[in-house]
C-alpha cells in the first residue's frame, strides 16, 4: 500500500492543492468547482473515492497541502470508508494538514452515536471538524471558503502562520455528552 | 341474480378511487349521455354508488355488462394485485400459426369441458395481448364473480400473465392454456410483481438492455462531464467502468419497475469464526428478500456509485439476465455460499 | 344545545326535547337565541331540521338494516355535511345520536365521518360524548375514530373549561391501547399546570415501562416535566421526533372545502381549523411550526364578556388595549396554540408583567420543540428550508427577545446544540442575534458551550464571520453587564439574573463568567488579527469590543478590570489608520478612569475588589510605551513590550529610527504632520517634518491635531501626559503618570 | 430599537460578504472568457490544418483507390506514389499510411452494409457481442444484440431478441461451436423476415385508410383486412398467412366474400391473389387500388 507523503514534492508558487476525498462523489464535486473560483491562488483539486490513490498519476500530482475527508453522515459506509483511507496517509498529514467535513448533521435520520464516532475520529487524530450545508448552493459556497481558509495556510500562504498552529486553535474536541433534556 | 349483480357493481364502485370513476364509466360506454349528466361525480363515492345502484334496478343491467365495466377498468390500470408469470414449454410445431379466434373457441371449449359453471371474457387490447377474464365455479355453485381470474397473454409469445389464480383451478387453468396454445407444458417463470408492464418487458426483453459495440455507446456519452483544467479526478476510470458494468448487468435508460427479488437459500454454512454453524451437516437454510420500489434502478445504482462490487454477481444481474426474480441456492451454484451473505447485509 | 341553529335551524318546538337534555348550556348562549327565535319566525321548513328532528327523537333499538327512513335522513344531513358544514345543535344532536348508540354501532363512524363543523362546537356535546364513550359499549375503532374527530376540531368547541374538569376522567382512557396514543394528544392539548399529579405521572410511567417509549407518552411526560420538573424524573431523548402522528385523515378533504364555502363568515375558525390540521399533521408539513398561528379563539362572543360569571376567562383575542389587558389580567385565557403569542405585542405584554409560570413554560416548551424539529433534526437535512419563512421566524423571535429583554431559555438551549453543528452562515446575522441574548453562562460550563465551537468557526470562517462574531460578542458582554446593573443588589452578592430562569449566582460566580469571556475575546482578537493581518475592519470591531470592556466598573458597577493583550494593543497603536490609533488612546484613557476611581474605593470601603498589581503594571507599561511611541519618539526602548537588537535596528538603516512612530512620522499621522507643515511654514520649500519637534511648534501640532477630531488623544494626552519643559533643547520631555 | 440596529449591523456583514463573492466570480467570469476565446483561436488554426491535410490525403487517396481497382500491388504502387509526389519521403509516407487507413475502414464499413456482423470483444476475448442490424427496402430498422460466452464452450449468454423468434432451437439446430456465423445467418433471416413484415404492416395502416386491418398479432405472421370493392359496396375478407418467418412474403392467401361466393374464383381476384403472393403487401395493395379493385 502507497503512502500519500505530504513533503515528498516541491509547492509550486502562489499554488495550493486541496485532496477531496468522498465515498459518494456528490459532493466534492460542487465543492471543487466553488473552490477553482478562488483567484488569488491558484487552487489545484483533486478528487479521490478513497485512498490509496491510483500510482499511475503519481508523478503527475502535485504536492497535496489539504486532504479533506468528507463524511456524509446518512451512510455508515461514508464514514467506514473514511476511516479506512485514514490508513493510507502518511504521518506528516497529522500535524494540520487533514481536516473533515461533515455533511447532513442536521437530519433526522442520523443516529447521533454516528456524529459522535466522527467527532471521536476527528479528536483523536487533532484534526478540525468542519460542517457543511451540502443541499444549498450558499452553503456550499461557505464550505468552499472555509476550507480555503484552511487550505492557504496549509499551503504557506499566509505569513506568520502554519498548518499545525492553526490546527492547535481549530482541532476538533470531544465533547462531554451534553444531552440534558433539552426543552426545559 | 340481481342482487349479487349489485353488490358486484358496489363491489367494482369501491375498487374505483373517486377521481377515476367517472373517466371509467365513459370508457364503459353503457350509460346514456343524460344518464352521465345526471351524476353528480363532486358528491362522496357512496352516494354516486347509490344513484348507479338505481340505474342498474331500472336498466336491469346484466352481470355482462358490470363483468365489462371491471375488464375495462383492469386494462386501464392493472397494478392491483400480484401478477405471476408463467411459461410454455415445447411448442408443436403449429403454435406458431395459432390465431385468436381459433385460440378464444378452443380456449372457452377446453375451459368448458373442464368445469361446468364458469363464466370466461376475453378481449383483444390494442397493443395485440388477449386479456381474459375468468369468474370459477363448481359443479354446484355458480361462477364466482367477486374474485375473478385474469390472464394476459401475447398469442405466439411463451409467456402467460396470471393474476389471483387460486391452487385450486391452477391445473385446470394451465391445461386450458397449453392446449388452446398448442404447446405441451406449462412452468412457473419464478417471476412476479404488482406492475404487469415491467414483469412483460422484462420477460420480453422490451427494456433497453446495454450491449458492448463498436459505436459509441450513449451512456458513454451521456456521463461525459465537462470538468475545469484545474479539476483532476485520481479514480476517474473506474467510475465510468462501474457505470458501464452496471447497465450492462441490469440493462441502460429506464428499467422495469420490479418490487422484490427473493433469494432461498439452502446451503453449507461457511463461515470460520462461527464453528458452530460451520460443523453442522444440514444445510443452512434462509430467505434473502430485496424489496423496493424499483428494485433494478437501486441495484444499479449500487453497482455504479460503487455500494456493491463490480462486477455484479451473477446472482444480482441474473434478475434481468434471466427473466426472474425468484431464486432458489443451492450448493452446486458457484459460489453461492460467498455472495448470498454479501447480499445480505446489503 | 340552545335552540339555535344558525343557518339551518328548526323551531324551537321540535328541538323542545333536546333542550330538556341540557339546560346547562341554555343560558350560555340565551341572547344568541333570541336573536335566532326572531330570525326562524319567518323561515320555512327544511328538510334538514326534519332529518335532525328524527334522529334527535328516534327511540332506542329501531332496526338500521332495510330501515330506509334513516338512510334517508342521514343522506339528507350528510349532504348538509360535505357541503355547508353542520351548525352547532346539528352537531349536538348527531352526536348524541352515534355516540349513544341508539340504533345500535353500525351507524356510528358513518355519522362521525359527517360532523363537519360549520362555526363552532359545543363543548357540552363534546362533553356528553365523552362520557358516553365511558358508558356505552362501542366498538374500539369507532372510539379511536371520535378521539380523532375531537382532536380535528379541538379549536372549534367553544369553550374548554368543563373538558379540563372532566381532564381526570378523561386521564382514565389511557390505559386502553387502543385509545391510548390519541387520548395522549388531547391531554396534551388540555394539560394546565394543576392537571399534573403524581399519581398520572406514575401512571404513564408505568404504561411508559409497559409499552416502551412511546413519543405519544413522553411528548405527554414532557410537557409534565415542564410544568412541574419536580414531578418527572425520567430524561427526555432530546430527539423526539413525530410524536403526534396526523388524525384529520378522515375530515381533512370535506373540513377544507366547508371552510373554502364559508370562509368569509367564520374566518377566525377556519384560519384556527387550519393551523389546527398542521398542528396535527405535524410531520407531514415542514415548518408547520414556523407559520405562526394568528392569536385567535373561537370563543368571540362579546356578549358573554359582560355578563362574567366568576368562572368565565377571557380570551387574549379581546383585548385591544393596554387599560382593557390590566382589567382582565386575573382571567386571561391563553390561547391553545403558544407560538401566536410570539405574534402580539398585548400579549407579550402580559407575559412580561404577570409572572405566569406556566404560561412562560408553555411557550418555552412550543418554542424549543419547533426549533429542534426544524433546524437540528429536519426531515431531509435540511435540504430545502423555506428560508423565507424561516428567516421571519427568527426575526419574530429576535423581537420578541428584545422586547422582553431577555433570551428564552429554550431557545438558549438550542443554540448550544446547534453551534456544534452549526456552518457557520446558515441564517447567520439570525443565530448571532440569538447568541448574543443568551443570559449568562456558569464559568464551568461557558468553555464547553460556548468558546470550544466557537474556536472553530472563528478561526476557519471568512473575516466577516470574525467581525460578526466579535460584535456578537460584544453584544453579549453589554447584555451581561447591563442585567447585573439592572438586578443586583447590594445588601448581598447574590443576584438572580434571569428572571425566570432561576439561575442565581453569587457576584463572584459572574465575576468569573465575564472574565471568561473578555479573555476567550482577547485570545480570539490577537490571532484573528495575526491571520487576516490585521484588517482594520477587524481591529475596529475589536476595539469596539474594549470601549464597552473597559468601562465594567465606572459604568456597570462590576468590580473587575481586564486589559486588551498585547497581541490587540500593539496592532491598534501600530495601525495605518488614525481612527484606530485614537480609539486605543480613549480606550486606555478608560481605563485609566476606572482603576484610579476602583483604587479611590479600595482606599474608602473595605469591602470593595481588589486588583492586582500585575494588572496595574501591565497597563503602565502600557501607558509607558504609547506616550514613548508617540511622544518622546523612544521606539524599542529596552525593557518596552517589543524590543529588538540596536544592530539589527542599525542594519535596516532607517534613518532615526527611534523617531518613526511619533505623532509625526507615525504612517497614520503622517499626512497629518505634512498638511501641518504646509499650513505652519507656507513659504517654506523644503520639508523638514523634525521642525515641528521643537517645543513650539509641537504645542500646535499637538492643538492642530485636537481640532481634528482625535478626541481621544486629546483626552489621553490630558489624562497622562505631563509637559515639562526642558531647556536646552526645546524638545518636549513627556513623562506618563503611571496609576499607582 | 437598539437591539435591531445591532441587528443591522450583522446582517450588513453578511451583505458585504455576498457583495465581496459576486466581485470575485465576476472578475473569474471575465478571465474564464479570455481563456475561451485563446482556445477557440487555437482550435480554429488546428481545424484549417487538418483541412489541408484532408485535402492532400484526398489525392493520395484518388490515386490509392486508381491503383487498387487496376489491381496494381501494393509496392509499385507505392513507388509510383514515391515519384509522384515529390515532398519530403517520411511525410508523404505517413500521408500514404493514413490513406491506406481510411480505405481498409470503408472497406470494413461496406462489409457491414452489406450484412457482415458487427462483433466485439469484452472482457478480454471471453464473451463476444454480435449486433444484427435489420433492414427492410433499404430502410435501417431495429438492430438487436446476442452476447455468446466463448468459454468453456460458445453459448448464448443473453440477448434482446423478441421472445416469438425461437432464438434457442435455432441455437440448437445449428453447430455454434464450429460456426456462429450460420447461426447468425439464420436467426439474422428471421429477424430481417420479421422486421420486414412489421414494417409492412405499419405501411399498410398509413397509406391505406381505405384498408381496415382486422387481425394481425405480434410475430406479423397473420394479417387479415378486409377490402371494399370501390363500385358495388362489396366488402373482402383477404386473409394472409406467413407461415415461413423468415420470409416478407406470404405463403398463403385467402380471400372471402359474403355478398357473392364466385367472387373469389373469378380470374381478376385469382391473380390479385397470385399478385399478394409475389409483391409485398402494401405496394401490392397500391396496384390494386390503381387498378380500381379496391377503394
Amino acid at each position: 500500500m502507497s503512502l500519500l507523503k505530504p513533503f515528498s514534492k516541491l509547492p509550486g508558487i502562489n499554488s495550493a492543492n486541496i485532496l477531496l476525498v468522498e465515498f459518494e462523489e456528490t459532493f466534492q464535486q460542487s465543492l471543487a468547482d466553488a473552490l477553482v473560483e478562488e483567484t488569488a491562488v491558484t487552487v489545484n483539486v483533486r478528487l479521490a473515492k478513497s485512498l490509496p490513490l491510483p500510482k499511475e498519476n503519481e508523478e503527475n500530482r502535485p504536492r497535496i497541502d489539504l486532504v479533506v475527508f468528507i463524511i456524509n453522515l446518512t451512510t455508515e459506509l461514508s464514514f467506514q470508508s473514511a476511516e479506512a483511507s485514514l490508513k493510507c496517509l502518511d504521518s506528516g498529514f497529522f500535524l494540520g494538514k487533514v481536516c473533515f467535513m461533515v455533511t447532513n448533521a442536521r437530519n433526522a435520520s442520523v443516529p447521533t452515536e454516528r456524529l459522535d464516532s466522527v467527532r471521536k475520529l476527528a479528536a483523536s487524530l487533532h484534526c478540525p471538524l468542519l460542517f457543511a450545508e451540502d443541499q444549498t448552493p450558499a452553503g456550499v459556497t461557505n464550505a468552499a471558503e472555509r476550507l480555503l481558509t484552511i487550505l492557504k495556510v496549509t499551503a504557506g500562504l499566509v505569513p506568520m502562520t502554519t498548518a499545525l498552529y492553526l490546527s492547535n486553535l481549530t482541532r476538533c474536541t470531544v465533547p462531554p455528552d451534553i444531552d440534558q433534556p433539552t426543552f426545559d | 341474480m340481481g342482487d349479487s349483480t349489485k353488490s358486484l357493481l358496489q363491489r367494482i364502485i369501491r375498487r374505483i378511487p373517486s377521481r377515476a370513476i367517472e373517466s371509467t364509466l365513459r370508457k364503459w360506454g353503457r350509460l346514456t349521455a343524460e344518464q352521465l349528466q345526471s351524476i353528480d361525480f363532486t358528491q362522496p363515492k357512496w352516494t354516486v354508488t347509490q344513484e348507479l345502484l338505481d340505474m342498474c334496478e331500472e336498466g336491469n343491467w346484466t352481470l355482462k355488462f358490470i363483468t365489462e365495466l371491471e375488464m375495462s377498468y383492469i386494462i386501464d390500470n392493472p397494478n392491483q394485485g400480484m401478477w405471476y408469470a408463467y411459461q410454455l414449454m415445447n411448442p408443436e410445431d403449429d403454435a406458431n400459426s395459432v390465431e385468436l379466434t381459433q385460440f378464444k373457441e378452443q380456449f372457452k371449449s377446453h375451459l368448458k369441458q373442464l368445469v361446468r359453471h364458469i363464466s370466461l371474457k376475453m378481449k383483444k387490447h390494442t397493443d395485440e395481448a388477449v386479456w381474459i377474464r375468468i369468474a370459477w365455479g363448481d359443479r354446484f355453485f355458480q361462477p364466482n364473480h367477486m374474485k375473478p381470474t385474469y390472464a394476459v397473454h401475447y398469442l405466439q409469445t411463451p409467456y402467460v400473465f396470471v393474476t389471483s389464480l387460486t391452487s385450486k383451478h391452477k391445473p385446470l387453468f394451465s391445461q386450458a392454456m397449453t392446449l388452446s396454445t398448442r404447446y405441451q407444458a406449462i412452468k412457473d417463470a419464478n417471476l412476479s410483481g404488482r406492475n404487469l408492464t415491467a414483469i412483460r418487458d422484462l420477460l420480453m426483453r422490451q427494456f433497453q438492455q446495454a450491449f458492448p459495440t463498436k459505436h459509441p455507446s450513449p451512456l458513454a456519452e451521456r456521463n461525459q462531464t465537462v470538468s475545469h483544467p484545474r479539476i483532476e479526478k485520481e479514480q476517474d476510470g473506474n467510475a465510468a467502468n462501474r457505470l458501464e458494468l452496471a447497465c450492462e448487468a441490469f440493462g441502460g435508460g429506464t428499467l422495469p419497475q420490479l418490487q422484490s427479488a427473493v433469494y432461498k437459500l439452502e446451503t453449507k454454512f461457511r463461515d470460520q469464526t462461527n464453528k458452530a454453524m460451520t460443523e453442522r451437516e444440514e444445510s443452512f437454510k434462509c430467505i434473502v428478500k430485496f424489496a423496493s420500489t424499483n428494485l433494478l434502478e437501486s441495484l444499479r445504482h449500487c453497482a455504479s456509485s460503487g455500494f456493491a462490487s463490480t462486477p455484479v454477481t451473477p446472482l444480482l444481474s441474473s434478475i434481468s439476465l434471466k427473466g426472474k426474480n425468484y431464486f432458489v441456492i443451492t450448493d452446486n451454484s458457484p459460489g453461492a455460499a460467498s455472495q448470498p451473505r454479501r447480499a445480505q447485509d446489503k | 344545545m340552545a335552540a339555535s341553529f344558525n343557518r339551518s335551524g328548526p323551531s324551537d318546538l321540535e328541538t323542545s326535547s333536546v333542550n330538556d337534555q341540557s339546560v346547562s348550556s341554555r343560558s350560555s348562549n340565551r341572547s344568541v337565541r333570541v336573536a335566532e327565535k326572531e330570525r326562524r319566525k319567518n323561515e320555512a321548513e327544511d328538510p334538514v331540521v326534519l332529518a335532525l328532528k328524527y334522529f334527535n327523537d328516534v327511540e332506542a333499538g329501531t332496526p338500521v338494516n332495510g330501515n330506509d327512513e334513516v338512510e334517508k335522513q342521514l343522506v339528507l344531513v350528510e349532504k348538509v355535511g360535505y357541503s355547508r358544514g353542520l351548525s352547532p345543535d346539528a352537531i349536538s344532536v348527531m352526536l348524541e345520536f352515534a355516540m349513544s348508540l341508539r340504533m345500535g354501532t353500525t351507524l356510528c363512524p358513518r355519522v362521525l365521518k359527517c360532523l363537519i363543523p360549520a362555526t363552532t362546537v359545543p363543548q357540552e356535546a363534546v362533553v356528553r360524548a365523552v362520557v358516553w364513550l365511558g358508558v356505552g359499549k362501542i366498538p374500539a375503532t369507532t372510539q379511536v375514530l371520535f378521539v380523532k374527530w375531537v382532536l380535528t376540531v379541538f379549536d372549534m368547541i367553544d369553550e374548554k373549561d368543563q373538558l379540563r374538569a372532566i381532564y381526570g376522567f378523561i386521564f382514565n382512557f389511557v390505559t386502553d391501547e387502543n385509545l391510548c396514543p390519541f387520548i395522549c394528544h388531547l391531554l396534551y392539548l388540555l394539560t394546565r399546570k394543576e392537571s399534573v399529579r403524581v399519581f398520572r405521572v406514575r401512571k404513564l410511567l408505568e404504561l411508559q415501562s409497559k409499552l416502551g417509549r412511546q413519543p405519544f407518552l413522553l411528548h405527554l411526560l414532557s410537557l409534565y416535566k415542564v410544568f412541574c420538573p419536580e414531578l418527572v424524573t425520567l430524561s427526555i431523548p432530546s430527539r423526539m421526533r413525530s410524536g403526534f402522528k396526523n388524525h384529520t385523515s378522515p375530515w381533512k378533504s370535506a373540513l377544507l372545502f366547508v371552510q373554502k364555502r364559508n370562509g368569509s363568515q367564520v374566518s377566525s375558525n377556519v384560519s384556527l381549523a387550519v393551523t389546527v390540521k398542521d398542528k396535527t399533521s405535524t410531520r407531514k408539513r415542514k415548518h408547520h411550526h414556523l407559520e405562526l398561528p394568528k392569536l385567535s379563539s373561537v370563543v368571540n362572543k362579546p356578549a358573554q364578556t359582560e355578563t362574567s360569571s366568576s368562572r368565565k376567562l377571557v380570551p387574549l383575542t379581546q383585548l385591544h388595549s393596554f387599560a382593557q389587558l390590566l382589567e382582565n389580567m386575573h382571567r386571561i385565557e391563553l390561547p391553545s396554540q403558544m407560538g401566536s403569542l410570539l405574534g402580539s405585542s398585548m400579549a407579550l405584554h402580559y407575559l412580561d408583567c404577570v409572572q405566569d409560570e406556566s404560561a412562560l413554560l408553555r411557550l418555552n416548551f412550543w418554542l424549543g420543540y419547533s426549533l429542534h424539529e426544524e433546524f437540528l433534526f429536519c426531515s431531509d437535512g435540511g435540504a430545502s428550508q423555506y428560508s423565507e419563512e424561516v428567516l421571519q421566524f427568527l426575526n419574530r423571535l429576535l423581537s420578541t427577545q428584545h422586547f422582553l429583554q431577555e433570551g428564552f431559555s429554550s431557545s438558549e438551549a438550542f443554540l448550544y446544540k446547534f453551534l456544534t453543528v452549526w456552518d457557520g452562515a446558515l441564517y447567520r446575522p439570525e443565530i448571532l442575534g440569538l447568541l448574543s441574548n443568551i443570559p449568562v453562562i456558569p464559568s464551568s460550563q461557558i468553555g464547553r458551550l460556548l468558546f470550544e465551537p466557537l474556536m472553530q468557526l472563528f478561526f476557519t470562517s471568512s473575516l466577516f464571520f470574525k467581525c460578526g462574531l466579535i460584535e456578537c460578542l460584544n453584544n453579549m458582554l453589554l447584555k451581561w453587564l447591563t442585567w447585573h446593573s439592572v438586578y443586583a443588589l447590594e445588601d448581598d452578592l447574590d443576584i438572580s439574573l434571569h428572571s425566570h430562569t432561576s439561575i442565581n449566582m453569587t457576584l463572584s460566580g459572574f465575576k468569573d463568567s465575564v472574565m471568561e469571556l473578555v479573555l476567550f475575546v482577547g485570545r480570539l482578537a490577537s490571532v484573528g488579527l495575526q491571520l487576516e493581518g490585521c484588517h482594520s475592519v477587524l481591529l475596529s470591531f475589536v476595539l469596539d469590543f474594549y470601549e464597552t470592556a473597559c468601562d465594567t466598573f465606572l459604568k456597570y458597577g462590576l468590580p473587575l478590570v481586564l486589559l486588551p493583550p498585547s497581541g490587540v494593543f500593539y496592532p491598534a497603536l501600530l495601525a495605518s489608520d488614525p481612527v484606530s490609533v485614537d480609539r486605543l488612546a480613549y480606550i486606555m484613557y478608560r481605563y485609566k478612569a476606572n482603576l484610579t476611581s476602583a483604587k479611590n474605593q479600595e482606599k474608602v470601603t473595605e469591602q470593595a475588589f481588589h486588583i492586582s498589581r500585575q494588572t496595574f503594571r501591565e497597563f503602565n507599561s502600557y501607558i509607558a510605551v504609547m506616550a514613548n511611541y508617540l511622544w518622546n519618539s523612544r521606539v524599542f526602548h529596552p525593557g518596552m513590550g517589543v524590543q529588538l537588537e540596536k544592530e539589527l535596528l542599525l542594519k535596516s538603516n532607517v534613518p532615526e529610527y527611534w523617531t518613526s512612530f511619533d505623532l509625526i512620522h507615525h504612517p497614520a499621522f503622517m499626512s497629518y504632520a505634512i498638511d501641518f507643515h504646509r499650513k505652519c511654514w507656507p513659504g517654506r520649500k523644503d520639508m523638514d517634518l523634525n521642525s515641528i519637534k521643537l517645543s513650539k511648534p509641537w504645542g500646535w501640532y499637538l492643538e492642530y491635531l485636537f481640532t481634528q477630531g482625535f478626541d481621544g488623544l486629546k483626552l489621553f494626552f490630558q489624562g497622562n501626559v505631563r509637559q515639562q519643559k526642558a531647556q536646552g533643547d526645546g524638545q518636549g520631555d513627556s513623562t506618563p503618570t503611571q496609576a499607582r | 430599537m437598539e437591539g435591531s440596529s445591532k441587528g443591522g449591523v450583522l446582517s450588513h456583514l453578511s451583505l458585504l460578504e455576498a457583495k465581496a463573492r459576486s466581485r470575485k466570480t465576476q472578475l473569474h467570469q471575465i478571465k474564464e472568457l479570455r481563456d475561451k476565446v485563446e482556445a477557440l483561436r487555437i482550435q480554429r488554426d488546428q481545424l484549417r490544418a487538418e483541412i489541408e491535410t484532408h485535402k492532400i490525403l484526398q489525392k493520395v487517396r484518388a490515386s490509392l483507390d486508381k491503383k487498387c481497382t487496376k489491381g496494381g500491388e501494393e509496392e509499385e504502387l507505392q513507388v509510383k506514389e514515391g515519384e509522384k509526389m515529390n515532398e519530403d519521403s517520411e511525410h508523404s509516407q505517413l500521408l500514404r499510411l493514413m490513406a491506406r487507413h481510411t480505405q481498409l475502414k470503408d472497406l470494413l464499413h461496406a462489409h457491414h452494409i452489406i450484412g457482415g456482423y458487427n462483433i466485439t470483444k469484452t472482457i478480454q476475448g471471453r464473451r463476444v457481442c454480435a449486433s444484427l442490424a435489420t433492414a427492410y427496402e433499404g430502410v435501417y430498422l431495429e438492430t438487436y444484440n446476442v452476447e455468446f460466452d466463448l468459454k468453456p464452450t460458445v453459448r448464448i449468454r443473453r440477448h434482446d431478441v423478441p421472445p416469438f423468434i425461437p432464438v434457442d432451437s435455432l441455437a440448437e439446430q445449428s453447430n455454434m461451436q464450429t460456426d456462429i456465423r450460420a447461426f447468425l445467418d439464420t436467426l439474422s433471416k428471421y429477424l430481417n423476415g420479421y422486421a420486414g413484415r412489421k414494417q409492412q404492416l405499419k405501411l399498410v395502416k398509413e397509406r391505406h385508410k381505405s384498408v381496415e386491418v382486422m387481425e394481425s398479432n405480434v410475430l406479423c405472421s397473420i394479417l387479415v383486412m378486409l377490402l371494399t370493392v370501390p363500385g358495388e359496396r362489396v366488402t373482402v375478407l383477404c386473409t394472409l398467412k406467413y407461415t415461413d418467418h423468415t420470409r416478407c412474403l406470404p405463403t398463403g392467401v385467402y380471400v372471402q366474400c359474403e355478398a357473392d361466393k364466385e367472387l373469389p374464383d373469378s380470374p381478376q381476384w385469382k391473380n390479385n391473389c397470385s399478385l399478394l403472393m409475389e409483391t409485398p403487401v402494401h405496394k401490392a395493395l397500391t396496384i390494386m387500388r390503381d387498378r380500381w379493385i379496391i377503394a
